[in-house]
């Protein structure tokens, strides 16, 4: 019972929530409402026994990319509104339209398939976290020191994109600096 | 020597590689040398061949892929093993006669790869194998046709690349089916031919793939309507390309119908019989009638090409040991004959550069040792008696009357066709008196030219006057494939029209 | 009783919605955030499934996603940063160096 | 008796590559000298042989090698010498040899003279094969390789230019040897198919196999393979309608018509009749067939000789004229008859032609006979030649002719066909009327050459030694009837006359000579004297209609060569490359353009490509959503 309601609360949230992050044109609203949607994301997880994603959900989500967002929202103008061209909606509407419509009718058809078989079942009595744990150090582990390396090439990759010339300011005239330099050589 | 075969195959295509240092001046001498030490081991294959054996010889199986049966298996029986010597031959006298002055060395590079591509076709008895040499041979000749053609060489060299690769790719899906089945009746995947030849398959499968394979094949040979490829790549190809073009390319063509769709899909193969000898008559008529519209010398050489290359068709057809037999000699025959044609038209083009026959006339007068060698060589392509076009020529036609009388008839007119143009082109070129001043001063034969004609004036004769030491092992391999393919059709029509010969007493002495 | 279809629907609105953000919007910080809901739609729907299978690959599946989703943010922010300062504006209309 | 059947065979060739060495170089008299004497050689090997068999009754077999061997289908090299062979090959290499001593005077100037001699050699080398030959295949290299010889001869002077028709009805040496090349092409496919049936009815091309197995074959089989067969023998005799060729053959030198055109290659397709005569003989339609085409073919080339004002060609007629009688012989199964008049024939018209050589020869190769005249003063010898000849061919007793042409109508008349055996009565007569037309406007009367400027003189004396065993056997030849008849019915069929017949002999024998008496009286009293031509008569349609040969070779131009070049050129420019080729073109145009209009899809905008990816992937989903309705 509660968790039916948990699940329509959860969703008719999540679904105002980021339906404000693509609409908006205030992109700290959007990300706002963005953040907000995952924890509630974060919420359906924790409904559906996965204890363990729903953490990470909200570390790696809302704690980790969220910050990344705001920080690199501070490069930019931030507070103005966006303006820009849209797409004209009628398309939009239909093709997301179509799409939800069309993935709708997949899934809420019967599922015919009876056999199928868990490969990695879930273990009773064994908590959520120890479970996943151990099939990621077993059967994913290459997978696992795969994705451990690409987040590693990422981070050195957004250091050095986001850093190159980080002594220069990208607000103001690039060649300001320079007019001070030369007027110090002059004095 | 186990392996002499894959000696065969990649000797070229490693001294090839080596030919990049070797220095200009000597590239020359450099590419005959490898083509004759590779001729002569050819000649050793033919020398070793066991002639009384009509299964696969000199075979090296090694696994590349086990997981999916693709292996590196080699082999020749006494169809292939002709193939290989007539390849081995017209690339050491096609080098030998090349007239090319700039990029030698590029040329004789491209040649030795060239060679092993061709040899690797006719030796490959994995499909896979089969497949990577039979588009990597598109390569070097794309390369030939596109550097040292005429003024529509990028057209030409793109035609002929895109027309032959669409059809391969059909092929490549074709093959990749076989193996699917094999996979789904034996539960092993096998790219095997010789694997791929004990499938029995039903009679829709067989028709889709003989669809899909004559499709690859058939612009290869190239059978009416798909032949247009042909004349524009002959005609811009310099004389070393069309040489290697019309009497090797040509070939891996009718050589994959025997190869492949006869053994494969017998019932198919009998089933289209009457389709295919159509396509052929009309491939024999139609471009010998084309070629005798022609006023370029190569263009008829071309055409003839496709001509003859029906009678090889209707030949393969005919499914009685006859029809066959004489439709692999006379791809040889083809081979030798259209070779040494292209080159003659390469003499007199690097006299006169150009092809038009109107230029000429006369020319018997000014170079007679040319004009003779021409006259030979024409013979033997109507297929006069006594050279080596009559054997296969007769083969096939009397084979393919067993099939049918009328259509035999029609394929026939090849010789009074073929005698029409060819005669017309002689008369033109060589005949009537000399109009052109310039002809006048024509130098003869050089004796440069005149030794690498001389080798296939004697085989035109040897094999036109002895042909057993040739007919003999194709005509074993043939009687094998046939009763195997008897054995294996599975309707009556089928059975009734593939006939198996008696087996003759010597062979039976054999077993 | 809430069953898998109620969360895999969730899953396909939120994805449309990720969708509609990704074809309307021209702002590349925008269409980041679209993406974002696109990948956290798919995963509610491997949690789901993961969940009413008792399978674990499909939480598995979730876990690589939310990797590749951090990984993306650290670099496409990168390059985002980049592209501003060399063009002081983040509209898609303004790269259209990929005429054809 | 092995060797000598390889000498006889083989000294030819030996000769024609001899001569081959030399074949570049300037003129080598010991060229000449050394072929002559090789197939001088043959021809001794061949009478040894004759003696052999004639002696012993028995051929001699033997077997030099395998050529092809495939399947079932086994052909050796293998060779026979039995009477009927024999007969041919001491025919042949008696002529060869006379004709090559002639040619060593006739061809004395030309500058291909070593060509010419390995040409001819060759030619006798293939004329051996065909007639010794034991199987259909060997017989069909031979029939082949004098095809290409003839080629070769007929093109001797293949440097001349084409002309109009009008100016020599066979336009050039090289154009008049395709044209015999080509026609001889289509008559050997029928020749092949021939074959084929031959082979896949018996299973073989041995002769003697062949010919055991034949009773056991139905009708229509049996049908079917004669007149295939007589199809190739058509060509090679230059029968209707494939006759045109020979004529123009008349290009060549005239040692070539003499031995090719005349005595030998063109006498193979009534050897072909003779050597197949049990199939011949259990078809009697075809062999009825084959009677009525050599009658109608014997008066068809008379009537066009009649008028006819070519030396050579007049001869040329004769000759087509007599394959007539020799194939109405042969389909009324007289074939020892045919076979006989075919020796004798080849003796007198040999010498005919190389009588007609010597004329051209003092002539400055003039042809015309309407140009000559009253030549007897300087041409002794040559008038005697051919005037022996003449009265051979036209059938006077005691010449050769008159035996074995007589022996021919008697045949028709014993068959009961009486239609054949009147026209070949007239035909007799009109022979006779145009051989010494022509003779006498050659050599009697007013010397009409004075007025063109010509200084004619008689050849060299060996040249009319040479001709001189020719001469001897037009005389005598007839007398060796009997003995002739008792050598070869050893192998052929006997044919006897019916008593009826045979009563009636001597009076259809005065029949026939009063027409040929009459035909030669005509034609004294009209050219003896001198050339008056009669302007009305050669105004009337007849006239023309004979002296163009009917329009015939016109009728082929219009209605084959020149629609054959038409549709071939159509098939080229309209048809490969405005259909076939342009198709190919087309799809890759097709491509190239739906290229050309998706590039616009590549605007640059990630918005715009974006918004493409969701239509693909919107539509996928729906497919596999279809697809999983439909199967699912």
């Amino acid at each position: 019972m509660y968790e039916t309601i948990a699940f329509y609360l959860f969703s008719v949230l999540t679904i105002g929530l980021f339906l404000v992050t693509v609409l908006s044109k205030n992109v700290l609203y959007a990300m706002t409402a963005l953040a907000a949607g995952m924890v509630l994301i974060s919420g359906f997880f924790f409904i559906l026994g996965a204890d363990f994603l729903g953490v990470v959900q909200l570390i790696v989500y809302v704690g980790a990319v969220m910050a990344l967002y705001s920080f690199a929202m501070m490069f930019f103008d931030a507070t103005r509104d966006i303006k820009e061209k849209n797409t004209p909606a009628a398309l939009v509407f239909l093709l997301g339209g179509l799409s939800a419509l069309v993935l709708v009718l997949m899934f809420a058809a019967p599922i015919h398939s009876e056999a199928i078989q868990a490969f990695y079942p879930v273990h009773e009595g064994v908590g959520n976290a120890q479970d996943v744990g151990i099939v990621l150090f077993t059967k994913y582990l290459v997978p696992f020191e795969v994705a451990a390396v690409m987040l590693l090439v990422a981070m050195i990759a957004g250091i050095i994109l986001a850093g190159k010339k980080m002594d220069k300011s990208l607000t103001e005239d690039l060649n300001a600096d320079d007019e001070i330099m030369k007027q110090k050589d002059t004095k | 020597m186990d392996n002499i075969l894959s000696v065969l195959v990649f000797l070229p295509a490693l001294a090839g590689l080596l030919g990049f240092v070797v220095n200009k001046e000597s590239a020359r001498a450099y590419g005959i040398t490898v083509a004759a030490i590779e001729f002569l081991l050819s000649l050793w294959l033919w020398v070793s061949f066991d002639t009384n054996n009509a299964g696969m010889q000199f075979v090296e199986l090694i696994p590349l892929i086990p997981d999916f049966g693709v292996s590196y298996y080699l082999g020749v029986d006494g169809i292939s093993l002709f193939l290989v010597v007539m390849t081995t031959l017209m690339t050491l006298i096609g080098i030998a006669s090349m007239s090319i002055t700039e990029n030698v060395k590029n040329m004789v590079v491209t040649l030795l790869f060239l060679e092993m591509t061709m040899v690797g076709v006719f030796v490959a008895l994995d499909a896979i194998v089969f497949y990577l040499f039979w588009e990597l041979s598109l390569v070097p000749m794309l390369y030939i046709v596109g550097a040292w053609g005429g003024p529509l060489r990028v057209y030409a060299a793109i035609k002929f690349f895109l027309y032959t690769f669409m059809g391969s790719l059909v092929m490549l899906v074709g093959m990749l089916f076989v193996a699917y089945i094999y996979h789904n009746v034996t539960g092993v995947w096998s790219f095997a031919i010789t694997d791929w030849y004990a499938l029995v398959l039903p009679i829709d499968y067989q028709l889709w793939l003989f669809a899909a394979f004559f499709l690859g094949f058939a612009i290869k040979v190239p059978m009416f309507p798909f032949h247009t490829w042909l004349p524009y790549a002959h005609g811009q190809a310099p004389t070393i390309g069309s040489v290697i073009l019309a009497a090797v390319l040509l070939k891996m063509g009718t050589y994959g119908f025997v190869r492949f769709s006869l053994p494969m899909f017998p019932d198919a193969s009998v089933m289209m019989i009457t389709p295919i000898a159509v396509l052929s008559i009309i491939m024999v008529i139609y471009t010998a009638m084309v070629a005798y519209a022609q006023k370029d010398m190569k263009q008829v050489i071309a055409y003839s090409s496709v001509s003859h290359m029906g009678i090889i068709m209707i030949g393969m057809f005919a499914m009685n040991a006859e029809g066959i037999s004489g439709s692999v000699f006379q791809m040889l025959s083809h081979g030798i004959v259209s070779g040494a044609l292209f080159m003659l038209v390469g003499v007199i083009y690097d006299r006169r550069h150009t092809k038009l026959m109107s230029e000429f006339g006369g020319l018997a007068a000014i170079m007679p040792k040319y004009a003779l060698i021409f006259g030979i060589m024409l013979m033997a392509s109507v297929g006069l008696p006594l050279t080596i076009g009559f054997v296969g020529e007769f083969l096939v036609l009397v084979g393919f009357y067993e099939v049918s009388p009328v259509m035999t008839i029609l394929a026939g007119t090849s010789i009074i066709v073929g005698a029409v143009y060819m005669l017309s082109v002689y008369k033109k070129s060589f005949f009537g008196p000399v109009t052109k001043e310039e002809n006048k001063t024509l130098k003869d034969l050089t004796p440069k030219e005149l030794w690498s004609f001389i080798p296939l004036v004697a085989i035109v004769v040897w094999l036109g006057v002895y042909p057993k030491p040739v007919l003999q092992p194709i005509d074993n391999s043939v009687k094998a494939m046939l009763a195997f393919m008897d054995e294996k059709a599975i309707t009556q029509e089928a059975k009734d029209i593939i006939k198996v010969p008696h087996v003759s007493a010597h062979a039976r002495e054999v077993k | 009783m809430i069953g898998l279809s109620h969360y895999l629907i969730v899953s396909a609105v939120l994805f449309s919605i990720g969708l509609i953000g990704v074809l309307r919007r021209r702002n590349l910080l925008m269409l980041f955030f679209a993406t974002e809901v696109m990948l956290n739609a798919v995963n509610i729907a491997f949690a789901a499934i993961s969940h009413f299978y008792g399978d674990l690959t499909g939480q598995m599946f979730a876990f690589f996603v939310i990797a590749i989703a951090a990984s993306e943010v650290a670099v496409g922010l990168g390059i985002l940063i980049v592209l501003y300062k060399k063009h002081g504006s983040l509209d898609l209309d303004n790269l259209a160096s990929m005429r054809g | 008796m092995e060797k000598l059947v390889y000498i006889a065979l083989f000294a030819p060739l030996v000769s024609s590559l001899f001569a081959a060495l030399f074949g570049m170089m300037p003129k080598k008299q010991f060229v000449g000298v050394v072929t002559s004497i090789l197939l001088g050689i043959s021809f001794v090997a061949s009478a040894i042989l004759a003696h052999y068999v004639y002696t012993t009754e028995e051929a001699i077999k033997v077997t030099l090698m395998d050529w092809i061997g495939a399947g079932d289908l086994h052909i050796p090299f293998g060779f026979v010498v039995d009477q009927v062979s024999v007969t041919m090959m001491t025919v042949v290499t008696l002529v060869s040899t006379v004709v090559h001593v002639y040619s060593n005077g006739y061809m004395d100037h030309d500058k291909s003279f070593n060509r010419f001699f390995s040409y001819l050699s060759a030619f006798v080398f293939s004329m051996m094969v065909l007639v010794m030959s034991d199987n259909f295949a060997g017989l069909f290299i031979g029939w082949e390789g004098v095809g290409v010889c003839s080629w070769l001869l007929i093109g001797f002077w293949y440097h001349k230019p084409d002309v109009s028709r009008e100016e020599n009805p066979s336009i050039s040496p090289s154009w008049a040897a395709n044209e015999a090349f080509i026609m001889n092409r289509i008559a050997d496919l029928g020749m092949l198919v021939g074959l084929f049936i031959v082979y896949w009815n018996t299973g073989s091309l041995q002769y003697d196999e062949v010919f055991a197995q034949l009773p056991h074959l139905s009708g229509s089989v049996l049908n079917a393979a004669a007149l295939a067969l007589f199809i190739g023998a058509m060509g090679k005799s230059a029968q209707f309608p494939l006759h045109t060729w020979l004529t123009d053959a008349m290009e060549g030198p005239t040692p070539v018509s003499a031995l090719i055109h005349a005595a030998t290659m063109v006498t193979a397709g009534v050897f072909l009749v003779i050597r197949a005569n049990p199939l011949f003989s259990m078809t009697p339609e075809i062999s009825y067939f084959i009677a009525v085409l050599g009658t109608f073919v014997a008066f068809f080339a008379a009537s066009m000789a009649l008028v006819n004002r070519d030396l050579k060609r007049i001869i040329a007629f004769s000759t087509l004229s007599q394959l007539g009688y020799m194939f109405a012989a042969a389909g009324l199964g007289a074939y020892w008859i045919a076979l006989f008049h075919l020796a004798a024939h080849a003796f007198f018209k040999a010498l005919l032609f190389l009588g007609a050589g010597n004329v051209m020869h003092a002539m400055d190769d003039e042809l015309d006979i309407f140009k000559m005249g009253g030549l007897k003063k300087v041409m002794k010898w040559t008038y005697l030649y051919m005037g022996l000849a003449s009265l051979a061919l036209a059938g006077i007793p005691p010449f050769a002719g008159f035996f074995s042409k007589d022996a021919i109508i008697e045949t028709a008349f014993n068959e009961g066909t009486y239609i054949l055996w009147a026209i070949l009565v007239v035909t007799a007569g009109m022979t006779a009327f145009y051989s010494f037309r022509q003779v006498f406007l050659t050599f009697e009367g007013d010397e009409r050459y004075k007025k063109y400027g010509f200084h004619p003189h008689e050849v060299y004396r060996y040249v009319l030694i040479a001709m001189s065993p020719l001469a001897i056997l037009a005389v005598i030849a007839g007398f060796f009837k009997g003995s002739f008849e008792a050598f070869v019915t050893e192998l052929l069929p006997e044919y006897h006359m019916s008593e009826h017949t045979h009563h009636l002999a001597w009076l259809l024998g005065l029949v026939v000579l009063a027409f040929a008496v009459g035909g030669i009286v005509l034609a004294y009293k009209k050219y003896a004297k001198g050339l008056k031509r009669d302007e009305a008569l050669e105004a009337t349609w007849y006239y023309k209609l004979l002296a163009n040969q009917y329009y015939i070779p016109n009728l082929y131009e219009e209605f084959i060569s020149k629609p054959y070049a038409m549709i071939s050129d159509i098939f080229w420019n309209r048809v490969d490359m405005k259909i076939v080729d342009a198709t190919v073109d087309g799809i890759a145009k097709f491509l190239y353009g739906t290229g050309d209009g998706a590039r616009r899809m590549q605007t640059g905008n990630l918005s715009n490509y974006l918004n493409w990816m969701a239509v693909g992937a919107v539509l996928l989903l729906a497919v596999a959503a279809i697809s999983a309705a439909i199967i699912g």
